[in-house]
């Protein structure tokens, strides 16, 4: 009896996911973004064997080298291999994309959970401070964040998720708001269901979708937050290869080695149009009623 | 509900909106590391010096006393003194407030003007290979850092083809390519709007009803399609405000122009509490302004807006 | 076994910032009571408080006053602990089975979560129970693993059913369950129901637009007009015998599957009925009654009984018949 | 002989989804005379709204027509190019949609859109058309008109939407009026107004109306002629009278009889088991087959065609002989 | 519901005139501040005489930062603008030694502790009024009353106007560090009478001094223009022109903060002089045959300033490892060669300094990263985990470095140096702050090693940096502060000379600071302009002999 129901299960799961994964697949531009991504999480893996040389590796002899078949994207001031930094900082930029969604998504989904449940007072307060978030210029906020807290990746990380976790507050609250006068919810109060029980068995699961959707596509605005607070100077502390760290370093020589900009820039694009690609495909797939603003 | 009280109504939403932020800015502000004063008085001044600039300053004072202190010459239209160039923030504010404006207007320009028109074809030709070519290269600028593509442009047309100034500010031309990089990602994000909203638009029964009714394809597309579609856009060209402004912070620290964003930057570095107060005001004011612009834009082109809905209990 | 007396559900209503505030009368002061094993339908047009009446019985919304007295018991003033209780002898079936039930829960959990949530049976006791009301419903084991979308509208509202009839309750309000599912399968749902009472004796409120659902499944039908009842009588006298203006014009204005009644004389009414926000003065029904005189303008009416169980709202009650228009 | 007005020829509609292009209408011809009320009944998903829409062409851009000739006319309106289509529409051939809650553009006033119509087609001026909008208003039955034609769409309730659009589209009193579900949204005492201002039109105007609806109560009071859908095809086709008096397929035969009727309570409905075929996975032969009590093994392996059962009654069953 | 017509209109309009009006407002706002550069029409007047090219009358310089007034006394700093407003009584000349500017002579007596300065009798300001004793007394009344830097002139108790031309300053005790103030524009005459009667607000607009030219107006945003002072006169050793400069009528002080647009107008000839070259751009600008490089030395250093109350840095052991440790070269390398590798605590732009000290120190210090391992492991620092990192009881030698990010140099330099470290197996990690938050960091003591900079002609600038009291910082010997002390006091230079190199040559021992570079700045000149003389340690510039051409 057990075993048989254990088949089923694996048998309706299966077909359950394959349908939605058949669409992706069949989503060219999906497809693109996941072979992008693919790369750079490959990169990032792999950054200790395919990186010619250490990120930190200094040889002021050979500072400034443009791009050759020794240093694919030149040097940098201090004589580093641009192409190493880069494949390094491939770590840095999918670490500190996906943490400040985790983060963020964390603190809105809870908000938006919770305000959305209990209409009235509560839903109130966290509304207006969520407009008043929306208000206010997201990187001087997170600017001002990371001056207390003090240069940092960590720190920068906290700062753009404090500063941008309320699409998702809004988003979740905006589906609890509807899902909590759906049917079913009324007929999990008619069978007695605890309120905490109703949010986390009925509304959260319905909200995941949406949640994944849209944490793919914040993915790649936390990834430029950070790199612009870094190119202001206040994120990745050196050596560390941070992409826009590198940019701001980088910058200072625009004119006479501009491999030292370009290519940083060109692995920000890449990161985020892969994480923007797949986000719209799964969007398009999974949750095509989904706005981000 | 009549026009006036309407507006009052959404001017006096904001000003909680107003109050709070300048509140928290200001223990943000006092929560900094480090001390303003000892930061003006440099190397060779002595701690009773210090002491007596910082009661000079009301440093001295808890923050709360402070904030009122503030907030009381605020009322009176005095924003304070720079306490690093020890001049008045309402005469920094005008000088560096119209370059800010400039460079937002013109990149609104720009990325409206194209952000519009390309969404509306890439929606009219949804699904064949140009819509496909226009939304990839939307995905594309979309993905792109605005100070990165202005770092690039800066390269090639400032240094390479030597078209335009490389940085600072040499007179409304300069505005242009920094313009451009804050422009051409929000662009992106206007043409995505712009073509669901035109796409779903399109789709709605009373475009049918009037392609029932044998109406012309112009007056469809344009009196009955255009008019619902565009308007989300039209919000969001009122809410992007505060993303422009914080653009503008790394555009304008980029290419050097003397405009209210890079003075903010500067002056959150120097810890010049007075003029980040009066900065933050100034954008907090704009966008509660510009918000209150904005419903009334779409109340006057949406007529369901007028009426107020009712909640449940 | 059910009482209810004055039952009043208001829903605050604010317009603009500064304005008063002011109440939907969903439902406003309705009384009825219903026997063991008996059907009550409840029938009205949108906007009669039907939907709102069946949720508020069973405490899924606030009351804003009266009493629902259940088994001798005032559920509305009833404690959460004895809320628990009282949900484990009531259910309740949607209009929209799809909607009704969790897209993300398989039938099988969707079946056990009353069970494990009242502390009955657990593992294979839970199972069998599981197992058991799937088969009074229809639905086989093959089932047990879906999720609802991977289920027909008729197989997603029998599951729905399962879930109401699975604690064995006593009361069972079924808000239009067959109006949203396909013509060819309301039948099978309607003899499910009838079915399921026959077994179990179950209580039923059946709430639904249709009056010739309602007339197949009750035993006794309330009227209902913009939140207030207008008529409650047996459904044969009902239907036999309308004395209330309203429920003579909704006979009258189904259109019967038979092309033989295409010219038959109706019953008709001018215009649409108000909002809940502007209701008339006196006689909520006037403005569209064609028998309407100055004391329903002003009066509202109280119940007149017309006979054995038949109640009527209305001034003229005694007077009024429709006797020169075949409403059915 | 009255004259026909429409004749649909071996129809074929499917929509694009993710799996291939799913047929909606298939292989359906149907032929309507001037001046009848035809009905075209069937179940959620039988195709006849996408039939009905196909005809003045308005069908979601996610569909296709594969085959078929649509003769208005004469004209095959398949193959008329779009001036010509949208001198059609609107005035020669009109349509009311299922829900008026959304069929009215929200931005504008009732009466504009109205006055839209005679601008359009009569190339009337503003003034005028809205003047006439007024009138036709409230000959729909909008009280007080020359104020409510002012409003925006919002304030009105779904009556009232419903009364407009039909208004709209009789404006340049059409020959043949579609209207998909018009009062499947409503109340029935709204319903049962609506359906007596169609049928006031009717007679005033000697409009031809193709009426689409699943409520067998709607179809006995309105129509001449009766469509039976089932699954992409028509089924069945004949007098009013006929299909409910002497129904040939089992199909209809069933629907008609599991409807809660003034007769029964309490008591057990006659009931088609199962439920309607999924259109991605059809069964082979006669697609009721798997539901039908009078399935014989032809049923199973090969379609059945259209049949004259009498000169006003077609049937596509291999076993109406045996049903009637 | 019919007003909301009249509203959607009302909007649409008033919409289009908040744009027109913003655009145009805007326009007009941003109108003024950008004046086009004056290029002077050519005198069509007086071709002088045909060996001598015609000259441009107008002298502009582009400088970063536009003063925050124009009154020396009221500044935190001053610049270019007030070297041209005021005339110090004495300069440095390029051998660091005090030469007369605006006084004839002077003399030192009373052990140091009475200063009497001859003034010239023609000595005016540029209004015209006599620039005497009694008006020197006003000035130097008033800069300790409100200047933010009142302190420089604490020691002072008295100053008596011996006649109409002779200033006597009696002092508490001998200041020889007031000399490095008053080489400055800090320590010029101002006129107190006009100062007084104006107000200071005015004054900060229109300050009045006796320097060679004077204000005209002052464009906020954009430039000064400076008129020639007529009444100008001086008795610098080391120019040719004692007078107002025939050459030069006018001189336009240009502020552009964008260090790349100052030097496009250089490249454009929209400019003659750009003061702040960035260093990137140097290069760049040497290979510009129009352009000459005028080159000085900053009057300090740059160096890591170490937490020695923090172990392991409380080991003299370890600092010293450091010292060897560093590549001073390849730091300059890759800062392009626009700093010079240092290993003592003195520039030569500064006063008291001594080659030799810095020879030793060179010698002593040079590169050399065995020395350093094998310091390391006399102090019990030895590598035994094999991770490349030195460790001591378990315990790796990591240590915070901070870096300021608003130091462009420093903050190339720390990574380099950190990699410099990591050779010897000492882990440096790097954190960023702005400079002015390292200084509070290291006065609080919160730190291990810190990126910092000093830039003051005088070696007094020492005793803020290491004297355990007046340093406030982590460093204390007592025969360092006995030295320090001994140098305010002592007015003989070749012996304050000696002071401060005994003083060094101990901090060589200790090693609280150690050094890294001496930064080269540079000012970029048209090479039409002939005669200009830039002397450290500030790089003032002297334009009494300049003539540009055309």
């Amino acid at each position: 009896m057990t075993r048989l129901l254990e088949d089923l299960r694996k048998k309706a799961y299966s077909v359950y996911r394959s349908e939605e994964v058949k669409l992706l697949i069949r989503h060219r531009r999906g497809v693109v973004g996941l072979a992008l991504l693919t790369i750079i999480v490959f990169m990032a893996l792999t950054a200790d064997l395919i990186a010619p040389r250490r990120f930190d590796e200094v040889d002021t002899a050979l500072r400034l080298q443009p791009p050759s078949l020794k240093h694919l994207f030149g040097t940098d001031h201090l004589g580093r291999d641009v192409f190493s930094r880069i494949v390094y900082g491939a770590r840095i930029a999918l670490w500190v994309g996906i943490l400040v969604v985790l983060v963020e998504a964390g603190i809105g989904v809870t908000l938006g959970l919770i305000s959305g449940y209990y209409s009235g007072f509560l839903d109130k307060v966290i509304s207006a401070f969520t407009d008043m978030l929306w208000a206010f210029p997201p990187i001087i906020l997170a600017l001002a964040i990371v001056t207390i807290l003090g240069p940092g990746l960590t720190n920068v990380v906290i700062a753009v998720a404090v500063v941008s976790w309320a699409p998702y507050a809004r988003i979740v609250r905006a589906k609890t708001q509807s899902l909590v006068s759906r049917e079913f919810v009324m007929a999990a109060r008619a069978i007695g269901e605890s309120d905490l029980s109703i949010m986390f068995r009925y509304i959260l699961p319905n909200t995941l979708v949406s949640i994944i959707v849209l944490a793919t596509l914040t993915i790649p605005s936390a990834i430029l937050y950070t790199t612009a607070l870094s190119f202001l100077g206040f994120g990745a502390q050196p050596p560390t290869p941070d992409w826009g760290a590198m940019l701001n370093e980088g910058k200072d020589y625009i004119f006479g080695a501009p491999w030292n900009s370009i290519f940083p820039g060109v692995f920000i694009t890449l990161t985020a149009l892969s994480f923007n690609l797949l986000g719209d495909a799964l969007r398009d797939v999974l949750d095509p009623k989904l706005r981000l603003r | 509900m009549g026009l006036l009280s309407y507006t009052t109504k959404k001017l006096l939403i904001g000003i909680p909106v107003v109050f709070g932020v300048t509140i928290i800015l200001f223990y943000i502000m006092y929560s900094l590391p480090g001390d303003p004063i000892k930061l003006i008085a440099g190397e060779r001044v002595t701690p009773e010096r210090v002491e007596e600039l910082r009661r000079a300053w009301g440093l001295d004072q808890p923050p709360y006393v402070q904030y009122f202190y503030w907030l009381s010459h605020v009322v009176r239209g005095d924003l304070g003194v720079s306490i690093v160039t020890k001049q008045p923030v309402s005469y920094l504010l005008m000088q560096r407030l119209p370059y800010t404006l400039m460079l937002m207007l013109i990149s609104m320009l720009i990325s409206y003007a194209i952000g519009v028109s390309i969404g509306i074809v890439s929606a009219l030709m949804k699904g064949k290979p140009i819509d496909g070519l226009l939304s990839v290269t939307a995905i594309v600028s979309y993905s792109i850092p605005g100070f990165w593509l202005g770092l690039m442009l800066m390269l090639v047309f400032g240094y390479y083809l030597r078209l335009l100034p490389i940085s600072g500010y040499e007179g409304l031309h300069s505005l242009l390519i920094p313009a451009l990089s804050l422009a051409l990602p929000s662009s992106a994000a206007v043409m995505r709007l712009m073509r669901a909203e035109m796409i779903e638009v399109l789709n709605e029964d009373y475009v049918r009803t009037a392609w029932a009714k044998g109406l012309p394809r112009r007056r469809v597309l344009v009196v009955h399609a255009l008019r619902n579609a565009v308007l989300p856009v039209v919000v969001m060209l009122f809410l992007d405000i505060p993303w422009l402004i914080g653009g503008a912070v790394v555009i304008e620290t980029l290419f050097a122009l003397p405009g209210m964003g890079r003075l903010l930057y500067l002056s959150i570095i120097r810890q010049d509490y007075a003029v980040v107060q009066g900065i933050v005001l100034i954008i907090t004011i704009l966008t509660v302004v510009f918000n209150t612009l904005g419903d009334l834009v779409v109340a006057a082109l949406d007529p369901r807006v007028r009426v107020e809905k009712g909640e449940g209990m | 076994m059910l009482t209810v007396r004055n039952l009043r559900k208001y829903f605050r209503f604010k317009r603009g910032l500064l304005s008063t505030v002011q109440y939907i009368r969903a439902v406003d002061d309705v009384s009825f009571s219903v026997d063991r094993g008996v059907t009550l339908g409840v029938v009205g047009e949108s906007g009669s408080g039907k939907t709102t009446l069946g949720l508020t019985v069973l405490r899924l919304l606030e009351p804003t006053s009266g009493e629902i007295v259940f088994n001798g018991v005032d559920v509305a003033k009833l404690s959460k602990k004895g809320l628990k209780s009282f949900r484990r002898s009531t259910g309740i079936v949607f209009q929209d089975p799809y909607s009704s039930l969790n897209p993300r829960m398989r039938v099988k959990e969707i079946l056990e979560r009353p069970l494990k949530i009242h502390g009955i049976g657990s593992g294979e006791a839970s199972l069998d129970s599981v197992s058991g009301v799937l088969e009074d419903v229809g639905l086989g084991e093959e089932h047990l693993m879906r999720y609802p979308h991977e289920l027909s509208g008729g197989q997603q509202q029998r599951v729905a059913i399962a879930r109401a009839i699975i604690l064995k309750p006593q009361l069972v309000v079924l808000d239009e369950p067959t109006s949203s599912l396909d013509v060819s399968v309301q039948a099978q749902i309607l003899n499910l129901l009838l079915d399921l009472q026959y077994r179990y004796v179950l209580t039923y409120i059946f709430i639904t637009h249709d009056l010739l659902t309602a007339r197949h499944v009750s035993d006794v039908i309330m009227v209902m007009y913009l939140g207030k009842v207008v008529e409650l009588s047996r459904a044969h006298e009902l239907f036999l015998n309308p004395r209330h203006p309203y429920t003579a014009t909704l006979l009258s204005s189904i259109p019967l599957p038979d092309p033989k009644l295409k010219t038959r004389k109706r019953m008709e009414v001018v215009g649409e009925p108000p909002s809940l926000l502007n209701l008339p003065k006196g006689c909520r029904f006037h403005q569209r009654c064609p028998y309407a005189t100055d004391k329903c303008r002003l009066e509202e009416p109280g119940f007149t009984r017309v006979g054995d169980d038949h109640l009527v709202a209305c001034h003229y009650a005694h007077e009024l018949s429709f006797e020169g228009f075949t409403l059915w | 002989m009255p004259e026909k007005i429409l004749e649909v020829q071996n129809l074929k509609v499917c929509y694009e989804t993710g799996r291939g292009c799913v047929k909606a209408v298939d292989d359906v011809s149907l032929t309507i005379f001037e001046g009848e009320a035809f009905c075209l009944v069937g179940e959620t998903g039988c195709g006849k709204s996408t039939l009905a829409l196909s005809i003045p062409r308005l069908l979601p851009p996610n569909s296709r027509v594969l085959d078929g000739r649509i003769l208005f006319k004469g004209k095959d309106l398949l193959r008329v190019d779009d001036s010509e289509l949208q001198r059609i529409r609107g005035k020669e051939m009109a349509i009311v949609f299922q829900n008026p809650m959304t069929s009215l553009n929200p931005a504008y006033r009732v009466g504009y859109q109205v006055a839209e119509v005679p601008v359009t087609h009569l190339g009337m001026s503003w003034d005028k058309a809205l003047t006439s909008a007024v009138n036709q208003l409230s000959k729909v039955g909008i009280p007080d008109a020359g104020i409510r034609a002012r409003d925006y769409p919002h304030v009105y309730s779904g009556g009232m939407k419903q009364r407009s659009m039909i208004a709209m589209m009789t404006t340049c009193k059409p020959s043949l009026l579609i209207a998909d579900e018009p009062t499947t949204a409503l109340d029935v005492t709204i319903q049962a107004q609506i359906l007596k201002l169609l049928h006031s039109l009717r007679v005033e105007y000697g409009l031809t109306l193709l009426l689409i609806t699943h409520n067998f109560g709607i179809v006995a009071e309105v129509c001449d002629r009766v469509g039976v859908m089932y699954s992409g095809k028509i089924v069945e086709v004949g007098e009013v009278t006929e299909i409910f008096d002497n129904p040939l397929h089992p199909y209809t035969r069933g629907l008609i009889e599991c409807v809660a009727s003034r007769r029964g309570s309490k008591a057990r409905l006659n009931q088609i088991p199962g439920s309607l075929p999924n259109p991605l996975n059809l069964p082979s032969g006669c697609r009721f087959h798997p539901r039908c009590p009078y399935t014989t093994y032809l049923c199973m392996k090969e379609e059945p065609t259209m049949t004259e059962a009498t000169s006003n009654h077609s049937v596509a069953c291999h076993n109406y002989k045996a049903v009637g | 519901m019919n007003s909301w017509k009249a509203v959607s209109k009302t909007v649409a309009v008033v919409l289009v005139l908040v744009v027109a009006v913003a655009l145009i407002a805007t326009y007009l706002a941003l109108s003024p501040p950008y004046v086009a550069p004056t290029t002077p029409t050519t005198p069509a007047t007086t071709p002088t005489s045909p060996t001598t090219p015609q000259l441009k009358r107008t002298l502009i310089i582009a400088i970063p930062e536009e003063p925050t007034g124009l009154d020396v006394q009221q500044v935190t700093w001053s610049n270019e603008v007030h070297d041209m407003i005021f005339q110090p009584l004495v300069v440095l000349d390029e051998n660091m030694n005090i030469v007369p500017d605006l006084a004839l002579s002077w003399e030192v007596t009373e052990e140091g502790t009475v200063l009497v300065f001859h003034i010239p009798s023609d000595a005016k300001f540029s209004n015209g009024d006599p620039v005497t004793a009694e008006a020197i007394k006003k000035s130097i009344e008033r800069y300790k009353n409100i200047s933010p830097y009142a302190e420089d002139f604490a020691d002072v108790v008295e100053m008596t106007a011996i006649d109409k031309h002779t200033l006597k300053i009696t002092l508490k005790q001998p200041a020889p560090y007031l000399w490095s103030v008053l080489v400055t524009n800090y320590g010029a005459p101002v006129n107190a009478e006009v100062a007084e009667r104006v107000g200071p607000d005015v004054f900060n607009r229109e300050a009045v001094g006796s320097g060679p030219y004077a204000v005209k107006e002052w464009v906020r945003g954009s430039h000064v223009t400076l008129i020639r002072n007529n009444n100008y006169r001086t008795n610098l050793p080391f120019v040719a022109n004692k007078g107002p400069n025939p050459y030069v009528d006018e001189v336009i002080i240009r502020f552009i903060p964008e260090d790349l647009t100052r030097l496009t107008e250089l490249e454009a000839g929209r400019v003659d002089v750009v003061r702040g070259v960035p260093l990137e751009e140097v290069k760049r600008l040497r290979d510009n045959p129009n352009i000459r490089l005028y080159e000085t030395l900053a009057p300090g250093i740059h160096y890591i300033m170490v937490n020695v109350q923090k172990t392991p840095l409380n080991d003299v052991r370890v600092r010293k490892a450091i010292m060897l440790a560093l590549n001073r070269d390849e730091i300059a390398q890759i800062l392009d060669n626009n700093v010079v590798p240092w290993y003592s605590f003195l520039s030569p732009s500064q006063i008291c300094f001594n080659g030799t000290v810095e020879t030793v120190a060179e010698t002593t210090y040079a590169h050399n990263v065995e020395a350093a391992k094998e310091l390391l492991r006399e102090a019990g620092w030895v590598d035994t985990n094999g991770d490349g990192v030195v460790d001591k009881d378990g315990i790796p030698l990591e240590l915070t470095l901070l870096s300021p990010v608003d130091d462009p140099p420093l903050k190339k330099a720390a990574p380099l140096i950190q990699a410099q470290l990591a050779k010897v197996g000492i882990k440096a990690s790097i954190k960023e702050y702005t400079y002015d938050y390292i200084r509070e960091l290291t006065r609080e003591w919160n730190f291990e090693l810190a990126l910092r900079r000093f830039s003051w002609a005088d070696p007094d600038i020492l005793i803020y940096l290491v004297h355990s009291v007046y340093g406030n910082y982590t460093y204390s010997n007592p025969e360092v502060d006995v030295l320090l002390e001994l140098g305010r006091s002592v007015t003989d230079m070749t012996e304050r000379s000696e002071v401060y190199s005994r003083a060094q040559e101990l901090l060589l021992k200790d090693l609280p600071l150690i050094p890294l570079f001496v930064l080269k700045d540079y000012t970029a000149v048209n090479k039409n302009v002939k005669g200009l003389l830039i002397l450290p340690p500030y790089g003032t510039m002297f334009v009494n002999d300049v003539r540009i051409e055309q």
